[in-house]
């Protein structure tokens, strides 16, 4: 559905699989897998490296 | 969803209406959503906010690029589509818009229950959504305005008897009483809307003089007096109407009355009596669903007739509507992307 | 429990008021009870029905072999006191009853609303419970008769404007509109008050008709309109009324009304308007409880008042009502056993 | 419904599971339900029983008159269908049962988990409903034995790692602590399941010794000690279970393995940590639909493994498991008929 | 209360547990409370934000400007107590803490589950508060450390069998599957506790790594594995712990152990099998009360020991054990304050 | 609170201790433990003997 958005694609860092992310996202920004639902920071753009983003337990937790 | 499918966005994609458009949407055979806003989550898939929407393959985009689409479908608070309008007739050929900014006919009804109106001039073009109301008016129309949750169930309660002349701008006193399940608040709730104080309430939260008098007065012709209450349910919204008509009805002047107006309408059913557990409308025989429960009573005694009347807030009071309405105005089949009947049994949904 | 504790038996012991009142009881210093009755649990312990009593050390016996005790407070259906009433006199200087067998001052409106009275000639020996009405008849009363508790939550919250003289015999319609939680059908519930069909419910169950208009009437001297849904709490009866005054009443008129009937009263509070979650009568602020709370608004543009009334169907609307009147009757402090305040926060009690 | 649809009739069509496999029938392409059976609501509307239904134009029938049809679902209480598997045949060419009567594959296990079994002679043509573990048996088979929903949640979450290695026979302990919905205990409740008493609780219901047990042990080869409680939701059965592998296992290892098990699975996601609020699996977000969700975490500390699964105990637990059987065993599309993707926000459904 | 009463001041008195402590403290015999500190609601009412205690003649004041008083309670979150506890005993001789910023006993272990410690002179003087672990260390203490809700359910469930010497250091796993209510959260929630979001769940929360894991091992001497659930209720903690002792143990092994444990205990009970609705422990039973309960089950096929342990945890697991400990600490009744027995029936709580 | 009522002693087949329980119990007659809330059965009543009752797991379960 979203095949006329500009995607990139990038390696999952968990599970090694191709995913495609916004064209637009910036060094730094954080997204989530499509594969994992991880959330992912945006390391470098040109390759594109996404890494695991440390979790925030307080936004959630109890 | 077919080949000539026409292309549709949802401005507010993280909210809950506009979660409830995009699990319609996603599920309609001639649409195709090609954008989904949001800035707070802007990049993030839309089955992070909503989990029964993991499948879809779509991530918010930011409400300031907007895609051209057929259908742009605006499901943010009050205020931004009227300040927004002319970008969304920019991005879209229809706007479905699901905030009350263009519910009401007239600029002065703003000035009183709102605060006022910027875009006033958008007001006459504006179709109410509810077909079971205004449906000879949608085909063709290019800006729909949904109702309010609770408007829409006392509407469909009461529009009967105002047809059958039982109701009237001139016939006594019409107490609606709603209850309301805690997602009509949205997304974004405040303390009052925490588990622990929002649970197992009966509370008061619009004691008198709720905004969707004004729709209903609009729209009815009948000044109600109107209270809502929320209660423990997450979707649903139930109104009870005590009306005392002028000149006595019988039970089958409202069998005839309620028939006449539903009979063929896809989405009405009148629930009124009989036996098992579910003998008048309940927003559990509804929930997710575009249905509408009603049903009514008569008090002898004093010449009341008590109407009930159900809907899914989320669907039949907004989302659901709204693809209706837009179903119409685009000469669909107006259950398209409807057709989900529900759960038995189902708990608080 | 003092040393000179009046003896007391339930009858129907394993039922929901019932078990209400051995907990009230138990931690009651003025009363020692001595029997608990129950036909199906005969010898089993009172902590197995009720697992908050499971400290006390009473088992159940057969209704059958009355103790001889001061007061006995039977918490049976409809229809067991009226042909047990000699029996139980037999057996208690002091008789209270939870049901409707003695709640209406006439035969004739046993006749009318339920199946006829098999003992006409207690009737006029019996005093309502209910102190903030009829706080003056009960000094020395041997037979009282505890109020319904939907009728209870709408005497507390209309007596004030009745009073006042806002209302009256001829003063146009008052619609009453009731939420209530699950216990109050009792211990012994069907089909529709298993946990999957009675979750999440807004469910008319008594869309007109419903007996407690003729303890409201008689008590109040006004024909209400009444209804009566389900909704998901299994403690709490919430009475939303909506009146329409002849004459215009200020708020200042409101808060005279209720002050007046209320500033002294020990169990009643009047919550209305405010800041923070709690700005009206709720249910779950008054669980557990025998406190009542009310509270109004004023709609401004049709002159109606609109008044909450929150009370717990167990305690205010029915054992710790009973345990107030017979407060009332033996001269004990008024709040003896019931100084219970609630809980914050609590879900759905 | 296509023009040469299996005809399909459902044996205990009153019931929660029978109730949901109409729900799913009605509106499944390639099924006409022609039958549905009930001793109790004879000759009443479907409807009557499941507000959602009220649309199908269907009335009970005795479960003794079977109509000739291509497929009878049995969704009656232990013990019904291994009395009565010959009429079955009789009636039908495909018999889809829900209960545990033709589960396990041994005579023997009946014996020691159940009352032993009356027609054993049939136990070894049956095959596991649940695809995700047999699907290759499916195709073709006449005699369906619908998987329990407790023991389908655990296997559907614990079978990855014992098809990856990390977990067998001979591999310490395996705790499955389970929490379920209402609904599991069928229509018929009793006092445990009122709603007064079953609302809000953490109920120990099976300590131990719960028959789906079996289940487990004979299709995962793995022996895990069980426990079940009751929560309060209607649908919904949560399986989370702590597992101690031999071999360290990394996360990684652990995608790995639910990546290799259910990426081309149709019903299956795996919700593994991650942003919002639905971080890992829960009955919410697979309410009324076919889906499992399953996610993972490990325990660095003690080398545990946790593992998370959920499913709708009425859908993939029962009805929605047995006509995914039934679409593999005909050749039907797996998801035909079970395409409906769940709500958000959805409260306790 | 008394004329000689302790005088009492409250820190965070707008939370849940100030909440809870200020119910406890204001029916309390020996206590007087004096001051309840916010910074959000200074100078408003305590009955607005606390309903049940409308009642109360107290206003929120600056915790800055702290009174001098016998005993200082505060609920504060994490990390305010070890900043201002030099503050704290200035202005009172004894403080009761109930956060974990005193509850282990080595800096260490802040450094590893928490972000270190600023005050760690005061560990040694610590003493935990629960009475049934740690009573001979509370008289004369004058820094009492509230319990974990979560820790004390499970501490409560497996001391019996650590001081049997059926469980220890190297015996095995044992797992802790806990289920907690939506209080636990506090009063200020997030977007995952909102009544939408939050009702009905079964929700993994912390599938491992739970700081209260700490607290368990430094008191019971035992390393366990440890999850915690959210489910719908708002009061109350569960724990269901899955022991496999080395030596077989019997039925009557457990009843010696538990009845040798807690037989004495003025607030424990001891629920396992029976008969009626309420067979093993349940917070619904204890809601509002001090009361534990813990109950056993025992599988024979895998020698599994089954603990079940339900407590309140905004009292047994948190207030209610703070001020026991203070009752204990300063000599008075044990149960002075905490008689209450709770409720039946009643929904969530 | 019962002192007044007839009541009999005997022995918790559980615990061991010493139990009262109602004087009008019969033979075969259910009674809970006031200890352990177990259901037992009035197995004879001069001596009396208690015994644990057969659990009824279908009156409850789900
Ligand atoms: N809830 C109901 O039952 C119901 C029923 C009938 C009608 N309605 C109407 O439907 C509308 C939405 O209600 P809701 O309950 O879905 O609300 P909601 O859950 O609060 O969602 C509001 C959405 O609008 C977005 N948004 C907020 N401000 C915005 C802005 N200035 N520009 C662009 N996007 C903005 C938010 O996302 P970001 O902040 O991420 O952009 C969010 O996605 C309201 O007008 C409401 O009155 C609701
Ligand atoms: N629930 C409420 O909120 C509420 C409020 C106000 C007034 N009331 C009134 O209070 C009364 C009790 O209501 P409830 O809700 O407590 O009912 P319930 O839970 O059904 O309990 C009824 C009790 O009566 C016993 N009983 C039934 N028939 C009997 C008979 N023929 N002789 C002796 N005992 C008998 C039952 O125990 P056994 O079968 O074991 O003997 C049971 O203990 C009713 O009259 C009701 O209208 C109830
Ligand atoms: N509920 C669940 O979550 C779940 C999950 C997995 C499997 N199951 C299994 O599915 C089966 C049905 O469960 P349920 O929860 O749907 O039960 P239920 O709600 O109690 O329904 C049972 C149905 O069977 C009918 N019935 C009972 N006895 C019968 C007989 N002798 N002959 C013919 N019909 C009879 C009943 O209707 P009439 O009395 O009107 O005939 C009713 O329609 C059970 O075997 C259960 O173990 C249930
Ligand atoms: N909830 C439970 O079940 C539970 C159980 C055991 C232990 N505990 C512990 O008890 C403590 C309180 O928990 P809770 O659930 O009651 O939390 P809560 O509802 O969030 O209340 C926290 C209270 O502390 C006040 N506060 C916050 N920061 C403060 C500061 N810097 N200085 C002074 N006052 C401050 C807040 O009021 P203002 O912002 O208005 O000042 C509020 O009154 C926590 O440490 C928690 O871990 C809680
Ligand atoms: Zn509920
Ligand atoms: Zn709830």
């Amino acid at each position: 559905m979203t095949s006329d958005t500009d995607t990139l694609t990038a390696e999952d860092p968990i599970t090694g699989e191709e995913i495609e992310i916004p064209a637009d996202v910036e060094v730094g920004e954080i997204i989530d897998s499509p594969v994992t639902g991880t959330e992912l920071e945006v390391i470098s753009l040109d390759p594109v490296v996404l890494e695991e983003a440390p979790e925030l337990e307080e936004d959630w937790g109890e | 969803m077919t080949d000539d499918a026409y292309t549709a966005s949802v401005v507010g994609g993280t909210g809950f209406t506009g979660g409830e458009l995009l699990r319609i949407l996603a599920g309609h055979p001639d649409f195709e959503v090609v954008q989904a806003t949001s800035r707070s989550a802007d990049n993030m898939t839309v089955g992070r906010s909503h989990p029964n929407l993991r499948g879809l393959d779509l991530r918010f985009s930011d409400p300031d690029d907007l895609e051209s689409v057929d259908v742009l479908f605006a499901a943010t608070p009050h205020g931004v589509s009227m300040e927004r309008i002319d970008e969304f007739f920019e991005a879209a050929d229809t706007v479905v818009d699901l905030s009350a900014d263009f519910r009401l006919p007239e600029a002065d009804a703003y000035d009183e229950w709102y605060d006022g109106h910027e875009s006033p001039e958008y007001l006459e073009r504006a179709e109410y959504a509810l077909p079971e109301l205004n449906r000879e008016n949608l085909p063709g129309a290019d800006l729909i305005a949904g109702g309010g949750c609770n408007a829409t169930a006392t509407i469909l309660g009461l529009k009967p008897l105002v047809d059958a002349g039982a109701l009237g701008p001139d016939v006594g006193e019409v107490v609606v009483d709603v209850k309301v399940g805690s997602s009509e608040g949205g997304a974004g709730g405040g303390a009052a809307s925490s588990h622990p104080e929002r649970s197992g309430v009966v509370r008061p939260y619009a004691p008198t003089g709720h905004r969707h008098e004004a729709e209903i007065e609009a729209y009815l012709g009948l000044s109600v007096s109107f209270t809502v209450h929320a209660v423990d349910m997450v979707r649903g919204a139930s109104a009870t109407c005590h009306a005392f008509p002028d000149e006595p009805v019988s039970k089958g002047d409202l069998w005839g009355a309620y028939r006449d107006a539903y009979a063929d309408e896809p989405f009405m059913r009148i629930v009124s009596g009989g036996g098992g557990v579910y003998r008048y409308p309940e927003p559990k025989s509804v929930a997710g669903t575009n249905h509408g429960e009603v049903g009514f009573e008569l008090d002898p005694g004093n010449r009341r007739v008590v109407v009930f009347s159900a809907i899914d807030n989320m669907t039949k009071g907004s989302a659901g509507q709204a693809v209706h309405a837009a179903n119409v105005a685009l000469g669909l089949p107006e259950t398209a992307g409807l057709e989900f009947d529900g759960l038995h049994p189902v708990g608080s949904p």
